[in-house]
Order: structure tokens, then C-alpha cells, then sequence
């Protein structure tokens, strides 16, 4: 049975230094308000896990959360660049940051093979590019019954994932619809699981689309009303574009990221902190 | 681009638009197409805007079919998700719909592209120590792998065609002839390459890639120059066709919406 | 895009003798007017694959459809054997019947393999088991990265795979709700796909719980309305239960079962031919 | 089944009524049962009736937290669709949940059963040439393997506790002590197996299936006499507690709509 608990006390408890974590959400339903819990109770040397880093690993990076980043493509969406994740890649500020990088596929079915209790997952891909070469989680496998050659990937199984949902029932059921992505696999791979939501209701009426996550199968759920912004909750608000444009000028410098991140994130009063005072 | 700029003093239109004209072209009704986000997403909107209304997008956020009525920024905005006629996980995407050769046209974008079509998005310059670290791989290296044929939307300069990438991210023809056979690789591989500049499609001999059209206003020394390498051009070189108005009005639609 | 045709159409194109056809639909939704159709047109020789070969294969078994059937799980749900099963092993009546035994767990991936375009999947399964010793179609597998030994199975990919769905739009594009079981990865699996539907509409309103298959993905769909029955359509009308206990009955002498599919099946104005003309 | 017999007559119940009771019993609150059809389904909606009404019963047709009004007769009714939690694919419901080791409780029905509470289900006699084809293996051997312990319930005679089985369907301990180890078999295998007679453990040591309680008005003797090797008795062999009148009327209300 998850436990429903405020944002604030979830991280503490579930979120270690040095942990490999998994915060997913593909364009939609990113676990914005949770990051930011993680960046105000100064979480350091995270292995962050995620397809795509966006803004919410960007923001986790500049501020030094993390020491290594498993992903498959990182730039902000329809913008440009992530000039956080560039700036610790390349010149290693404010920590250096290690990568180790694969394509959609190959992440998808690391989560897989994580949720499913497997060690490996079987997969067409990398084959003839030069991942294979820099990333020593890619391996061959042969087909035992027709002798071809596929491409093997080891099982994700993050210390803790985090995912953003539109709701909870009180027994801690969790419903989420749209685009869900990794989402379920993220969870159902981890050790620990917590899980942001827009609302807690009495009844989780059926949706078209809803993917359903019983509540023995997760640790925590949090209230974080707004939680996914400027990524969107389908059915509760839409996707701040505006916000991830304006990201480029805020984060190509550091003192202006710096500022921005001290503003709006590490003083409680913050534009979304609001989504930690209604959890907590 | 410097070609953006003559080619929109000269013409009614800029070298970019005629690009994505150009690409939508390439795409039959009737047909699946594996989107990727950016000038692939907004050409392969101007086909379903035109003459492909019943062209069925697929992006790798899950939406099948997706019909957006205006061009997403991501390839997971809401407005995808609302009009596609199936959303599915990401896990499924790849591995039920991708893999299994399934999407007729994997249309990709490029940071670098060489003459087999090879793609770098990775990096510019050393992996360990680069110069420009690019965003990687996504969805690219198993749309190159797996979808029936390839389409590529790039712009011509010679520091987006290199002699030798960086990088190699997704796989064109390898090394040549033979290179996707060796690799199990199930896909054509890519069959056309759309430029500021014009129209390359690979050598049916030895795969490397041919100009064979040439937008209004473009020379074949500006292709030329604007390779890294030696550049074949086809004997039976072809114009590209004007924009014609209404592609112009539904793109220009599209993009200032 | 999938074609709009009779059933009778339908199976007379894409069902061949010699086939391997897989006909899902786990309890819910289980395909019984396109067998009926395949036992008028008298396909012979059949590699019939199934999780629960159910009344519907026993049906085809004991009318000899079949030399080879290839499932994990051959009871009357709730009520006991498939006698016309049991005689076909046994006593080779009414034609002798190979048999590929699998679990269900074994046979889902063998789907899921086949729908994903690799030539095998891999699960915790079989270890220990005599399963192991006597189907060909169980390997071993070490995980190139920890050494582990798991269970391969080789992918299922049949010729045609028929499945029945609550509702199509005449565009082609089907849709099924309840206990979807395997039907997605059975039709993704298979080189030629039918989907009998109940109705087709001219829009396909969303539902909870849905599962859709493109038109793209499909070859044909033919309307048989009540053509899962004795099976379930959710939202249609339930199980017959009843008669899945008179099938016992039924079923147990040759005889008795040859008098009841030749007035009932074969017979054109058969109880549930109904289908079939509403489709043809 | 003559025990059922004799006991119908003796007490106030059949020895199936107890046998299913004592099943109920073993399932406890808060906990996740993969439920076979049969004699499991019918223990662990009594369960759910009774003493453990947040019991999550989990079927393989794809029903999460199904919480069925009156018994199905098959494992794919749309009773447990309407009630479950989730309802998901079949491929998911063994590859995401029951392989991990999510689920608690295994709960399955045997045809024959050995000392080390391994299982046949498929075939009795030669596999080639059965004297009885039996359904197969279904969801069981990995139903075995990966949950977290199993619980079976067999009616007892000298047809279904058999010295040797005819076809290991389902791994119980194997072979004895080490062997789920060596077959990586990750759940920690059968823990109860419950009879009409009374209720057997496996042997702390051995593994070894052992008589730990009897049901009223059976006997040792009669237990004995009804397995195919010498049966182990436990030294503090306990009395089952017998069916209370709510669990005799909540039993045949489940049973009989």
C-alpha cells in the first residue's frame, strides 16, 4: 500500500545522496515539482535516468545534483539546446558529469527488462553506429533457435523512479491518461517508487487511455497540484511553450540560470513552490 | 544560411521553404511516416495540409496517427495526443511498430550527413572532449534501421556535408553497397536527401549520394561548394518544381500558427 | 488500410489450407463465427495455435480442421475437458494431432517476439520443468551481461491471425475493450490479419480500457454481429455460460458432436450462422 | 471423493466445504494472490468474503484487484473486468507482474502432487501416448517459480499424492533442498498444500512435504493411507479449527449463484 505523504517528506525519505534515479514523463507529465524538492534538500551525486533530460535534468545539473546522466537525447524540444548539460559535458561545471548514452530503443527497453525482472533486454538497434563503441551497456546476442546476431541491453533498475500523474484515489491508486510514455515501466523497474499527482480523489473514474497503477505496486504519493509545469498534465493544463523558449536565455549563462533557479525554486515562496506548500 | 538569404531576395520565397516544400513532396498519401521533430514534423504536416490529408504520422511519444491542425513544438504536445487515432507507450511504439519494419518512411533531420547518408546528431568534434555537444540519438538510429525507406531533410553547407562525420548516430549505407545486409539492418536505408539546394538520392551502383534535382535559383557549383566532398551529380539533372501558392499559404499557415 | 468484406469473403482469402492460424481472445471476445466459417469451407490441415484452445479449436479439431495445434492451457474453463481434443490425441480421431505445448507465459512472448519483429523472446520460465524435455521450442540463454542462464522461445508468427473486436469505423480502424489478452500481439504477429467485429460505425467514441489497431495494420474486417458467441462481447452480451456446461455433454461422443456442428455449424441457417449472413 | 463422503455424513459439512475453508484461511489481509480457476478462485473469493475483503486477486486473463460479487466460472469473465483495479494484457500481466516477484501468493490446483509439492497437470502415463490428456501447464509453472510463496490445493488419494509424477508441470523443491536455487527459480516455492483431509509443510530440512494439521473427524491413519509414499507427520500435529457457521454460509452463498 503507497503511503500518501507530503512532497517534502517523500523526497527526504525516498531520494539518497548517490542514488540512480529515475524521473520520467515523455514531454507530458514531467515531474517538475518533485525535481525541485530534490534541488531544495540539496541531493548530490544522483545517476539521473531519463530518455530525455529537458529542462527538469537541465535545472538538476546546473545545480549539482548529479555526477553521471544515463539518457538517449537531450536538447529542449522545438528550442535548441540544453546549455546546462552542455556546460557540465563539456567544461564540467559546476560538476564534471559523466554520460552514458543510448537511443529511445535501447532506453525503453532497459525499462523494460527492469519491469519485466529481467537482467537483459533483446533489441534491433545501435547496430553500425559509433555507440556501440562509447557506451559499454550495448552488447551482442545470438538468436539460439535461427543463429542471428541481435543487440543485448542491461535491465534499468533505478534505486528510485518518480513519475507525475493527473490522480490518486485515497487508498493511493494511481490514474494517468495522454501520453504516458516510460512511465509504468520507470516505476515498475525501481526499488522505490513515488508518484506526484495533480488531485486525490474519492473514485478514479474510468478514462479512455488511463494507465492505472495499483497502490501496492508504489511507495508514495504526493500532492503537487501544478507539478508537471511548464510540462502539462492532460486534462488539467497545458504545456508552458512560452517557458521552455524563455529557457534558452535563462539558462545559457550561468549567473542568470543561477539567479533564476535561486528565485523561483530554492526560496519556498517560488512561482510553482506552491506545489510543495499544498503537498506539505 | 547564406542560401536563405539570395534565394528569398530572389524568389517569392526563402531556400528553407522551398526544403520543406520539397520534402512534403516526397511523401505519398496513403503512407505511414516515422516523424522526427522539427523540419521533418513541419514538412511531413504541409504533405497531410496538401495533397497527403490521409498521410498517418507516427511520433515516438506513442501517437499513432496523430492529426495535429497546428505544428506541435514537441514531438509530444497534447494536441497530438488529442487527435491521433491511437496512443500508445513508448515502449510499444519502438518495439511493436518500428522494429518490425511496420512504418513505410523514417524521415529524419541531421547536424551532419556524409555520402552513404551515415547521420551525426551526437557530437561535433572529439566524443570525449567535444567541441559542440549535440542532443544524441533519440529515436534516429532505429528509424534508419527499420523503417521501409528513409527520407532526409538537411541544409547544404560544408559543415552539415563532411567528408567524414564526427559521429556515426544512425546508419545510411555504412560504408557502401552491402553494409546494411552485414549489419541486419531491414530497412531500404534512406532514399532521398532534401536540401536548401536541391534533391540527392543514393547511387543504385555504389549507394553514394547523387544530386538529381536542383531547386529554382540553385547552381550545381553551389551544391558543389557546399560539399565536403567530391559531390556526384546525375546526368539527367532535373529542376525542382516553384512552390506553387497554395503550398506556400498551408506552410506559411502552419509555421506562423 | 484494411478492407471492409463477408465473412465468407474474408476467410476465403485469407485462410489457407496448411496454415498456421492463431484465433486469440482470452475467454472475452473469443473469435467463434470466422471458425464456424473456417469449418464450412472445410480448411484442412491447420497448425491451429492458441492459448486456450477452448471450444472454439476443439470445435475445429473435432470436425478435422487440424493437424497440429499449438497452445498452453486445453480445458473447458470451469467445467472440465475438451473431449474432441482428447480423442484427437489419444485416438488420432477424427485425424491424428501433433502437439506444441507451451505456458502461458511462454506463449505470450512467443506473440510479443513475433509482433516486436525479433526471432525470440526471453522469460523466467520452464526451469525445472518436463515442458523443457519434450517441446523443441524451449532453449536456454545466458545474459551477456550477468551471466544468468533464462529461458528463449522462438518468436510466433503466424500466416493469418483472426481476432474478433467490439466495433470498427469504416475506415478499417478497430476497436476492443475488457480483457484484450494477446489480440494485439497476435494480429502484429501474424503475415495476414481478419477481425470480425459486432458493428461498424461511423466513429469510434473512446473507452476506457481500449485497445485500438489502426487500419494500416490490419488486412480485413467483416461485420459478425453476436460472433464471439458462446464467448463474450463486454458491452454485448455475456458469456453462455450454459452452454460452455452443455458442451460437455455435447462434445463427449463422437457422434452427438458431429450431429450438433452439422445441424448447428454446418447447416447455413445454423443458430449462430446468423453472423454470417449479416455479413455476406 | 469418499472422504467427502464421510465427512457430509459425519458433520455439518463436506470435506471439499473444510478443504476450501482451511484454503481461505491461509490468505492473508493486504496481500496479492495470483488465483488459478478451480478450487483456488473459489478459496480466495472466500478469503475476500471473510477475513481478507483488501485481498488483491490477480487473474492471468489480465484482471489486477478483481473483486468479483459471485464466483466465475472462468478466469476471464467480465465479472473481474468490471471489478478490477486495472485490467491489462496477458503478456503484461507475466512479464510485468507475476515474473518480478510482485505478487505474494501463488494459489494452485494439482492433479498430481509429489513429496516436494511438485506439480502434474498435463499428462497421466506416457506423454506420447497418455492414458489421460490432461489441460497443461496454463499459468502455472511460472506461477510457481515467481511468486512469493504457493499455496496448493489437491483433494488427497492415492491417485493425486503419487510417489513419482508422470509430467513435472510445476516446480515445487524440485528434487529437494538447493534445487529453486539451481534453477534460479527466485520465489521461495510452495509453503502450504491443503487437503480435504488436513494440511501439509515442507520440511524445514528436507523439504519435505510433512502432515503439520487435520481436519475434524480425519485421522492419520486415513491420511497415510491416501499418499503414494510414506507420508512424514509433525510431531505437534495440530487440529484444524472447524468452518465457523459465517464461513459455511458465506462458502455456499459464493457458491451457489
Amino acid at each position: 500500500m503507497a503511503q500518501l505523504v507530503s512532497l517534502h517528506d517523500a523526497v527526504a525519505e525516498l531520494v539518497h545522496d548517490g542514488d540512480t534515479m529515475a524521473m520520467e514523463g515523455f514531454t507530458h507529465l514531467i515531474p517538475f515539482a518533485a525535481a525541485h524538492e530534490v534541488i531544495r534538500q540539496r541531493r548530490r551525486d544522483l545517476v539521473l535516468v531519463r530518455l530525455t533530460p529537458d529542462l527538469i535534468y537541465d535545472q538538476m545539473i546546473g545545480m549539482g545534483c548529479a555526477s553521471k546522466l544515463v539518457f538517449s537525447w537531450g536538447g529542449n524540444p522545438g528550442v535548441g539546446s540544453l546549455h546546462r548539460f552542455r556546460d557540465a559535458v563539456t567544461n564540467g561545471w559546476p560538476v564534471p558529469l559523466e554520460v552514458e548514452e543510448h537511443s529511445h530503443a535501447g532506453m525503453a527497453n532497459r525499462y523494460v527488462a527492469g519491469a519485466s525482472g529481467l537482467p537483459f533486454a533483446v533489441l534491433r538497434g545501435y547496430r553500425g553506429t559509433d555507440l556501440m563503441k562509447q557506451t559499454a551497456t550495448i552488447a551482442s546476442i545470438t538468436c539460439p533457435f535461427t543463429g542471428e546476431e541481435l543487440t543485448a541491453v542491461p535491465a534499468m533498475n533505478p534505486d528510485v523512479s518518480v513519475i507525475h500523474a493527473q490522480r490518486a484515489d485515497r487508498d493511493g491508486n494511481i490514474q494517468m491518461w495522454g501520453i504516458t510514455g516510460v512511465q509504468k515501466e520507470a516505476v515498475l523497474a525501481a526499488k522505490r517508487s513515488l508518484v506526484t499527482v495533480e488531485e486525490i480523489v474519492d473514485h478514479l473514474d474510468p478514462v479512455p487511455g488511463q494507465v492505472i497503477l495499483p497502490t501496492w505496486s508504489i511507495n508514495a504519493v504526493a500532492l503537487a497540484p501544478n507539478g508537471a509545469h511548464p510540462s502539462y498534465a492532460h486534462g488539467y493544463y497545458d504545456r508552458d511553450n512560452g517557458f521552455y523558449q524563455q529557457w534558452e536565455q535563462i539558462s545559457r549563462d550561468r549567473d542568470s540560470f543561477t539567479a533564476w533557479m535561486t528565485e523561483h525554486i530554492l526560496q519556498p515562496t517560488a512561482a510553482d513552490g506552491g506545489a510543495t506548500e499544498a503537498a506539505s | 544560411m547564406t542560401s536563405e538569404g539570395t534565394a528569398g531576395a530572389r524568389l517569392g520565397w526563402t531556400a528553407d521553404e522551398m526544403m520543406t516544400i520539397a520534402a512534403a513532396r516526397q511523401l505519398r498519401p496513403g503512407t505511414s511516416c516515422f516523424v522526427g521533430i522539427g523540419l521533418p514534423s513541419t514538412a511531413a504536416n504541409l504533405a497531410r495540409a496538401t495533397h497527403a490529408p490521409d498521410l498517418a504520422l507516427i511520433y515516438e511519444s506513442g501517437c499513432l496517427g496523430a492529426q495535429p491542425g497546428r505544428l506541435p513544438l514537441s514531438i509530444g504536445d497534447g494536441v497530438l495526443a488529442d487527435t491521433a487515432v491511437a496512443v500508445i507507450t513508448v515502449p510499444e511504439v519502438f518495439n511493436y511498430w518500428l522494429q518490425p519494419g511496420r512504418i513505410d518512411i523514417g524521415f529524419l533531420a541531421a547536424a551532419q550527413l556524409d555520402r552513404y547518408a551515415n547521420i551525426n546528431t551526437t557530437v561535433i568534434g572529439d566524443y570525449a572532449t567535444p567541441t559542440v555537444r549535440l542532443p544524441g540519438a533519440g529515436g534516429a538510429p532505429e528509424i534508419a534501421a527499420s523503417c521501409r525507406e528513409g527520407i532526409i531533410i538537411v541544409r547544404q553547407n560544408p559543415r552539415t556535408f563532411v567528408d567524414r562525420l564526427d559521429f556515426v548516430t544512425s546508419v545510411g549505407f555504412g560504408t557502401g553497397p552491402g553494409s546494411r545486409e552485414r549489419l541486419g539492418l531491414h530497412g531500404n536505408g534512406p532514399q532521398t536527401v532534401i536540401t536548401d539546394i536541391g534533391i540527392l538520392k543514393p547511387d543504385a551502383a555504389n549507394c553514394e549520394l547523387t544530386l538529381t534535382a536542383l531547386h529554382p535559383g540553385a547552381t550545381v557549383e553551389q551544391a558543389r561548394a557546399s560539399a565536403g566532398w567530391p559531390l556526384a551529380v546525375a546526368e539527367d539533372l532535373t529542376d525542382t518544381a516553384p512552390p506553387t501558392a497554395e503550398e506556400l499559404q498551408r506552410l506559411r499557415a502552419l509555421t506562423t500558427t
